[in-house]
């Protein structure tokens, strides 16, 4: 390092490889699965679900491409809870706008004012919610199996810039840092006579004082920010080395080919309208 | 003039579980000049935000006045108590100086000539008078941290609340925000800094707590608190006494926490 | 160099032949000759957005072929832009999360960090930023802040991102402040007549046939409210269009406002058939209330969503705008010019001082 | 390997007057400089212009010749000159990666960008902790610490680049004492191994510690240039708006006050 090369010489006990914590294993044979696997099984249940359509398809695609697999990563349980929570909004929004305001429905059920729930409706409702499940429970079974990182360093290995790679991960860090941000300027902000309790028009005209400084202040910091990448090396063109990379095999590269091709066979099938 | 007091207060933080205020009493009087000393985590920000009800005790009470905190939202507490953070960019929105000093005041219902004496004094006060149309992000940092003093200060509280005032200050920063804590105390307002600068805490300040776990450990002036028998508490909470302190307890002068009291001892003893 | 853009132009022609050939059957119930009534159109623009993506990808696997990696595409954003990027797909998710899941209101507010850094750092990082944004969103951002139609709108964000890059390029979002009443004028009256040509077109196209707004007589009393209300904005929009003009005597209010209806129509245009095939036109938002209302008046699934995209998108990316303007004007002039397309977005006095004698800036 | 700077002169992009000017400075092997000077005398402008980020980051304008051992390293790119001099800044928080789950992750990631085989990494990155004592935080996440420990990590970052000289502004500008203390005897340990440091700080106590030349810097210009001990007692340091050592501070006031004895020295010495 600086000055003499003594100081750089690794002391002794240095000869310690890459530490167990880096790249650790997940705790289930899904979990070891390379991320890229798991990436491509995700999407491709998600556009099947879409492109299937009815409710047998996708029940049975779901039950095939997420249910299993969850048992097999000991996630099930919460991936039931996780996916529910994250499809609860749109689910519920999706089957009263669907059951209530399905136009040219003729087979009334039920009339409540000037609203009238059909069948056709029901059926069209009941198809968009089991969608909506499948793809949030196969988004969620990649969320809860895949730690991001491991994911990017999966695709740099295979060739994307390491630059992408940094806006991915270094987004994953700064989502709670910045909400971490808003609530000290909010307490800031407050202490300046800024109320947060009053009445609705109060609380608007607060938005600005608390988005300004959460933005201004996080571009206040790119600056020194990109000094501190600069001064390790971060321009430095072509391909990084990279601590580990998650074990890939033939057989998984195959059966990734494989999904993607079954899309393919399934959106063309139904666009040149072989099956309904 | 406002008067603080925390009766047996405690607050335990909800994820943690951590007791960060473990039943502290605390007064403080119109126009007094007060340091809050302490090792992080010994419960001073906690402390400090109780006053202006940006925290509520777990139990206890904090009242200003006698009132209760409680009865009142920060919004009303900010008219009597004005709290400094220590990043001044955890508040800076405004495209301009005087817009960023105009916000506190504005809040509190102040307009007109009424804002603009407190915003022109302010800005005079920490030495920004000549730049009221900048952009705060073109000032350096020490200067946003004077320009975030100024944004309370122009609040005209009666209590001004300090964090880490002179944190990045050069010499001549930390001069103006003493002369800027003797010109408030000097109007009957009183002022509570936290700091880790010790000589300035025994050259500003009246009166020094120290706190520890949650506790106050000790509580008095720079005399008493800076003289060999307040060491030990002081060593517990990792801090060291300013070197004016030392020197004279070496050439045993009784307490000498400034370097005034110690050459002045000196002097006598010659 | 070539060789990548050429194959790419290929490819974008072809996507958009295919989408031309299917777009016949794709369970709309639209005839391939009939490109512009309601699902035609918004079909088109969303091939058009697909045939982008394919391009982008072909040019990208062409370089990888020659090169064995991404260099051109990556290296063009220096560290400053990369860095930038996360900070923005922050603002992106937190902004629209809170919109989106607390507040219900028919607009989105999630494309600020896109059309930021696209207004700093040009197209192709706006584009990166608002892929990166809505992948992450719902694949890999935890709840309460994860969104699970958001994948699925991954072209909207990136051609959002395209249209901010070369609006800040343009130099649209340059500020032009105290010029005189007559410039003000003409600036103000260009603007407006696009902005209410494409309204009243848009209105006449998509929402006139057999749906009256203000025809009382027949249609549900509820949409005469509706009806009314929007009138209502479009003449708020107006009124404080020419107020904010005349007051911040700035004449980019006028580029600002039209580059944010345009961008919201491209943006509904693209979002509308996504909306409409994937989610069945619901995706959890405060839109949700509009489509059931257009639902109920008669509108199919394709059309409401579309008529609901021409009113909350344009209106969104409006705000956006402004915002975006707000932000840029508040950075620090040595910020903001450290940028690559940072000196387009300085007013025209502001300059970098020119190099003279011996003074010289970076060579490496 | 030395770095030398000759007739430097800075001026920001858009600035009219230049932040540098006249800049003579030679950074030799095993040589620790102390650089001091009130806020915005141009202390950060310096440590970017020897590091090179200026004009290279930052834009800009410069003047003047910087060499290393007689070449010009004008045309030198960024990742090639960080390779031999580093850089370290006062925020510990923004010199993080944000990108790397755990402090050994973080130290790597430099010698990861410059694509240096495997092993060479590891070596490197298990040598820059061990150098700082840090070695048992490997396993910990970078954002987590506190300020003390994250600036030692940021530093080790850096020492993993294996450059000659180290470039540091106001490492402890925003530490709390025990923070200070930590990074102070990090820094300390550093000099007394022979490594060559160019240290910018308010705390000119630190400086005396491990410094053996100072410069004083106002207005962008050498003001005082010397051994630490001489440039550190100058009369005129207080007046250029810089805090002079505690130490040194109580002789001159105790000669002023024309009380200046022996037991003084002595108990300032002990």
């Amino acid at each position: 390092m600086a000055g003499r090369d003594r100081l750089t010489d690794p002391p002794p006990g240095a000869d310690r490889g890459v530490p167990d914590f880096v790249g650790r294993p997940g705790p289930s044979a899904y979990h070891r699965l390379n991320p890229l696997t798991k990436a491509t099984l995700a999407t491709v249940t998600a556009i099947a679900a879409v492109v299937l359509g009815g409710l047998i398809g996708p029940i049975v695609l779901v039950t095939a491409a997420v249910i299993v697999p969850a048992v097999v990563g000991r996630v099930l349980g919460r991936l039931i809870r996780t996916a529910l929570l994250l499809a609860l909004p749109i689910a519920v929004s999706a089957f009263l706008v669907n059951l209530f305001f399905f136009p040219g429905a003729e087979t009334v059920l039920l009339r409540v004012g000037p609203i009238t729930a059909t069948a056709e409706g029901l059926g069209f409702a009941l198809e968009i919610l089991v969608r909506i499940l499948a793809i949030s429970g196969a988004v969620t079974l990649f969320y809860l199996t895949t730690r991001p990182a491991d994911l990017v360093v999966d695709l740099e290995r295979r060739g994307v810039s390491p630059r992408v790679g940094f806006v991915a991960n270094a987004s994953v860090q700064t989502v709670p840092a910045m909400v971490e941000r808003a609530a000290q300027i909010t307490a800031a902000q407050r202490a300046r006579g800024m109320d947060t309790e009053g009445s609705i028009w109060r609380r608007i005209r607060g938005v600005v004082p608390i988005v300004g400084p959460v933005i201004l202040g996080s571009i206040a910091e790119v600056e020194e920010r990109t000094m501190a990448l600069e001064a390790r090396g971060f321009t430095r063109p072509g391909r990084r080395t990279l601590l580990w990379s998650p074990p890939d095999s033939g057989l998984e590269s195959l059966a990734r080919w494989a999904l993607l091709a079954a899309l393919l066979a399934l959106i063309v099938g139904r666009v040149t309208g072989i099956w309904a | 003039m406002a008067e603080l007091v925390a009766e047996s207060l405690v607050h335990v933080y909800r994820d943690g579980g951590v007791r960060a205020l473990d039943g502290v009493d605390l007064r403080i009087g119109p126009g007094e000049r007060v340091a809050l000393v302490g090792q992080n985590g010994s419960g001073k920000t906690t402390l400090v935000r109780h006053l202006n009800g940006l925290l509520r005790p777990t139990e206890g009470r904090v009242t200003v006045d006698g009132a209760d905190a409680t009865t009142m939202t920060v919004a009303q507490l900010a008219s009597r108590v004005g709290l400094v953070f220590q990043d001044p960019d955890r508040q800076i929105f405004a495209g301009s100086v005087r817009a960023e000093v105009e916000f506190g005041p504005r809040n509190l219902g102040r307009s007109g000539a009424d804002l603009r004496a407190g915003v022109a004094e302010a800005l005079d006060a920490v030495g920004l008078a000549g730049d009221v149309g900048t952009n705060p992000y073109d000032l350096g940092q020490s200067r946003r941290k004077l320009l975030a003093l100024a944004s309370v200060l122009a609040m005209r509280t009666q209590v001004l609340v300090l964090d880490e005032p002179t944190t990045g200050q050069d010499a001549r920063g930390v001069e103006r925000v003493r002369a800027v804590i003797e010109s408030v105390a000097a109007e009957g307002r009183s002022v509570v800094a936290i700091s880790h600068d010790m000589r300035f805490v025994a050259e500003t300040f009246e009166r020094v707590v120290v706190m520890r776990a949650g506790r106050i450990v000790l509580d008095g002036p720079p005399t008493s608190v800076f003289a060999r028998d307040g060491w030990d508490a002081l060593s517990s909470t990792y801090l060291e006494p300013p070197l004016a302190a030392t020197v004279g307890d070496r050439l045993s002068l009784g307490s000498t926490p400034t370097d005034e009291t110690l050459i002045d001892a000196l002097a006598r003893s010659a | 160099m070539l060789v990548r853009w050429i194959a790419a132009l290929v490819a974008f022609v072809i996507v958009i032949l295919i989408g031309m050939v299917t777009i016949g059957d794709f369970g709309t119930g639209v005839d391939a000759g009939n490109f512009f009534d309601t699902e035609g159109a918004n079909s088109f623009a969303l091939i058009g957005a697909i045939a982008l993506v394919v391009a982008f990808v072909v040019y990208a696997a062409a370089e990888y072929a020659q090169t064995g990696g991404f260099a051109s595409i990556a290296s063009q954003f220096d560290t400053r832009t990369i860095v930038l990027m996360p900070i923005a797909v922050a603002i992106n998710i937190i902004l629209g999360a809170t919109v989106a899941n607390a507040l219900k209101i028919p607009i989105y507010l999630d494309s600020i960090g896109t059309i930021l850094v696209g207004a700093l750092a040009g197209p192709v990082a706006g584009a990166l930023t608002g892929f990166v944004t809505n992948t992450l969103w719902t694949y890999v951002i935890p709840p309460p802040f994860q969104s699970g139609p958001a994948a699925a709108f991954g072209i909207v964000a990136v051609v959002i991102g395209v249209i901010a890059g070369l609006a800040g390029r343009a130099g649209w979002l340059r500020p032009r402040p105290n010029r005189s009443s007559g410039e003000l004028a003409g600036g103000g009256i260009i603007a407006l007549a696009i902005v209410v040509g494409l309204a009243v077109y848009a209105y006449t196209r998509f929402y006139g046939t057999g749906f009256e707004f203000f025809n009382p007589d027949n249609s549900d009393p509820v949409f005469i409210v509706i009806g009314w209300l929007i009138g209502l904005i479009f003449v708020a929009f107006v009124v404080g269009f020419l107020g904010l003009l005349f007051v911040r005597r700035d004449l980019t209010v006028a580029y600002v406002t039209v580059a944010g209806v345009v961008t919201g129509i491209i943006a509904a245009l693209i979002s509308a058939p996504i909306s409409a095939n994937v989610f069945g036109g619901v995706t959890g938002g405060g839109t949700d209330f509009l489509v059931a209302a257009f639902r109920q008046a008669g509108s199919d699934l394709q059309a409401a969503t579309f008529q609901q995209g021409l009113l909350s998108d344009p209106v969104d990316k409006l705000v956006t705008f402004f915002v975006v303007y707000l932000i840029l004007a508040a950075m620090a002039r040595r910020t903001k010019a450290r940028f690559p397309q940072g000196e387009r977005l300085l007013e025209d006095g502001e300059a970098g001082s020119a190099e003279e004698g011996e003074w010289r800036g970076a060579t490496a | 390997m030395t770095i030398s700077l000759e007739g430097v002169g800075y001026r920001y992009a858009g600035a009219t007057r230049p932040s540098l000017l006249e800049i003579d400075l030679d950074l030799a092997d095993g040589v620790v400089i102390g650089l001091a000077g009130p806020s915005e005398a141009g202390k950060t402008t310096l440590c970017l212009v020897a590091s090179g980020l200026a004009p290279r980051t930052v834009g800009g304008q410069i003047r003047g010749r910087i060499t290393l051992d007689g070449e010009d390293i004008d045309a030198w790119p960024m990742h090639r000159l960080s390779q031999r001099i580093g850089i370290g800044f006062q925020n510990p928080s923004t010199q993080l990666s944000q990108v790397a789950a755990t402090v050994f992750e973080e130290v790597a990631f430099g010698p990861m960008n410059l694509g240096v085989a495997r092993d060479e990494v590891v070596a490197r990155t298990w040598a820059a902790l061990d150098s700082l004592g840090i070695d048992g935080l490997a396993e910990r996440d970078p954002q987590r610490l506190s300020g003390g420990p994250q600036q030692l990590v940021a530093i080790a970052g850096l020492l993993a680049m294996r450059p000659e000289h180290l470039v540091l502004d106001e490492p402890t500008a925003q530490l709390d004492p025990a923070g200070t203390r930590l990074v102070a005897e990090a820094i300390a340990r550093l000099a007394a191994d022979g490594a060559s440091i160019l240290v910018a700080e308010q705390k000119t106590d630190l400086l005396a510690e491990v410094a053996s030349t100072v410069i004083v810097l106002a207005e962008g210009r050498i003001a005082l240039r010397g051994p630490a001990s001489q440039v550190l007692a100058d009369p005129r340091l207080v007046e250029l708006g810089v805090a002079e050592p505690a130490a040194i501070r109580l002789r001159r006031a105790a000669v002023a006050a024309g009380v200046d004895d022996d037991r003084l020295k002595g108990a300032l010495r002990g």
